[in-house]
């Protein structure tokens, strides 16, 4: 791969990825030796320093991250105060149930389960506190299992989760309640679930 | 293949008789029709063994439009409707080509869409979100979250998304009427003066009937017989009922409660 | 402030969002003109291509969001697992069309438009965010109307409903409109429209 081309699929790569990804798995990836893609992360860092870009290449834990540039940060936490919704998504609720009721649980499950792309979500919940990484699965890549934190009990008035309601109480059925729930909002002419996984 | 038919006026495949009734050169009010049917009819009892259903669907078909065409003569207040009025028969062809037409179109559009949906999904956005040091500044998302709000998420979310496996659009649906709701609703007999939209639908087999039943509620509460509240977003909705006794439910003089609802879902505005 | 940091600033916020950031929003965070901020998402969107970065500032859905260059799916894909197993089924797709171009339609309209009962459809795609109720009709039982939603334009990669081809490009030819004609007549088992003597 040409050098150009090598710095735009790191840069595709980083631009997409949730946690800081290690150069082991970008030279992997793009099937480039170890040497080429640290060097090529050193050229983009310092690329987005001598252009001044509003953000930089960050290091973490071995990793690789982009983020934003310490010097933007009002404007940044500005956007975190207006943008981000005062309630949760029906979507990141239902995240928040399954994580707290099957716990510890991997994303690959979670996203099985509701049938979509949990990513985003699990790291907002993971950023507000809600929920933490607990352990590792075993089997290949050893992804990371999430449960849920204190502050997440706090904020329910929990004093544990085994006070959490058991689910096989709830009747009508799940598939019954879900649905119910959707014809009523439809029927109300209330918004619906998102459908997606944006929070 | 056709049905050829004898009447006083006209003998010949009734195709025929359609295309001249419709070029106006036989009155369908000098046709009579009975005979037709009954002639059709006959012949479809003597050929029982090996019924052409070709021919039957054309001719119930032609005969259908006949029988239209010539409903609409004898009604009174249409001489003056236009010629083309009368085509019924082409006029629905037209406009089935016209569906046809516009079905294609949309089925070349949907093509399109998958197309753009297939060059977007080379682009991957970003979304992974704020960076770790300015969590602490959003709002406390959880607010107002009750850990009966999170079961229900979980029982959602967890649920197997529905996959119709059955069509049954071609199946006729009972109708249930939100008048017949109210009555029933006022007439339930109940214990307590409060209950929740929950259990008052537990019964309920099939969806309509839960948004029938909800929608007679709303009814209950434009007349001020009931209260509805709803706690906060993903709470049950709690009714309170206003009159202990259904006032009107057993009535046979007058006019009940129920004669009254259903005069007014008739015209049900929501 | 001055364009190259009105530029950083846009660029960091864009690097934290998860969906498009209307231009108003950036705006008004970062009190500047609304034209300036367009001008500058148009600057960037622009120095982006040129410098040949492995991601695109993008509109979609009258908002601006980085992503990938589609240059790189290839990479991209390898990384991050992309949820594509929702395909729409061809009546789902046909449906979704129908709404696109007719909203706000009512379920009784695509109806008879499709021929079909077409309750179950509609469902699935306001479960899956495509469309949602955006009124309601006249008339008894004031049927909820249909509309799409940003996460259909954002699905499809575009900034707003304009950007549709016009459906009337889609309409058949009189060749197919011809064939169309003598299949529905072989179908009524009738002769040709009236005004045609060959009898």
């Amino acid at each position: 791969m040409e050098n150009d081309e090598l710095a735009r699929a790191i840069e595709a790569v980083l631009l997409v990825a949730v946690e800081p990804v290690l150069p082991g798995l970008l030279a992997e990836l793009l099937e480039e030796p170890a040497e080429r893609v640290e060097d090529t992360l050193t050229v983009l860092a310092n690329q987005y320093l001598d252009e001044r870009r509003g953000f930089v290449l960050a290091r973490i834990a071995g990793g690789a991250r982009l983020q934003t540039h310490p010097d933007l940060a009002p404007y940044v936490e500005r956007f975190a105060n207006r943008d981000v919704s005062h309630r949760l998504s029906t979507a990141a609720l239902e995240t928040l149930a399954i994580v707290a009721y099957r716990q510890p649980v991997s994303r690959g499950q979670i996203s099985s389960l509701r049938g979509v792309n949990v990513d985003g979500v699990t790291r907002l919940l993971e950023q507000r506190g809600y929920i933490e990484v607990v352990g590792r699965a075993d089997g290949p890549g050893q992804p990371a299992l999430y449960g849920t934190t204190d502050l997440f009990l706090e904020r329910l008035g929990l004093n544990s989760l085994e006070q959490l309601p058991p689910v096989e109480d709830f009747l009508p059925g799940p598939e019954v309640a879900g649905e119910l729930e959707m014809d009523l909002q439809a029927a109300l002419g209330v918004d619906g679930p998102a459908g997606s996984d944006d929070v | 293949m056709s049905y050829a038919v004898s009447t006083p006026t006209f003998e010949g495949p009734i195709e025929l008789l359609l295309h001249l009734v419709s070029s106006h050169e036989v009155d369908v009010l000098d046709i009579p029709l009975l005979p037709i049917v009954d002639g059709f009819v006959r012949v479809l009892t003597e050929q029982r063994e090996q019924i052409d259903f070709n021919q039957l669907s054309e001719f119930l078909l032609v005969a259908a439009i006949l029988i239209e065409l010539k409903s609409q003569k004898l009604l009174p207040g249409r001489e003056s409707a236009d010629d083309d009025d009368e085509l019924i028969g082409w006029d629905e062809r037209d406009l089935l080509l016209a569906r046809l037409l516009e079905c294609r179109a949309y089925a070349a559009a949907a093509d399109v869409f998958v197309a753009l949906a297939e060059q977007a999904a080379r682009s991957v956005p970003r979304e992974v979100g704020l960076d770790d040091g300015f969590a602490v500044h959003a709002p406390d998302l959880l607010a107002g979250v009750t850990p009966d709000d999170l079961a229900q998420a979980y029982l959602r979310g967890s649920a197997e998304r529905p996959v119709p496996r059955v069509d049954l659009s071609h199946v006729t649906v009972d109708t249930v009427s939100v008048a017949e709701a109210v009555s029933a609703l006022i007439e339930v007999p109940r214990e307590e003066r409060a209950t929740s939209f929950r259990s008052l639908v537990a019964s309920c087999t099939t969806r309509i009937e839960v948004i029938v039943r909800f929608l007679a509620l709303l009814e209950l509460c434009k007349m001020g017989r009931v209260a509805l509240g709803q706690g906060h977003t993903f709470g049950d909705l709690r009714i309170d009922w206003l009159d202990a006794e259904p006032v009107f439910a057993h009535g046979t003089g007058g006019q009940g409660l129920g004669e009254m609802a259903g005069y007014e879902i008739d015209d049900y505005q929501g």
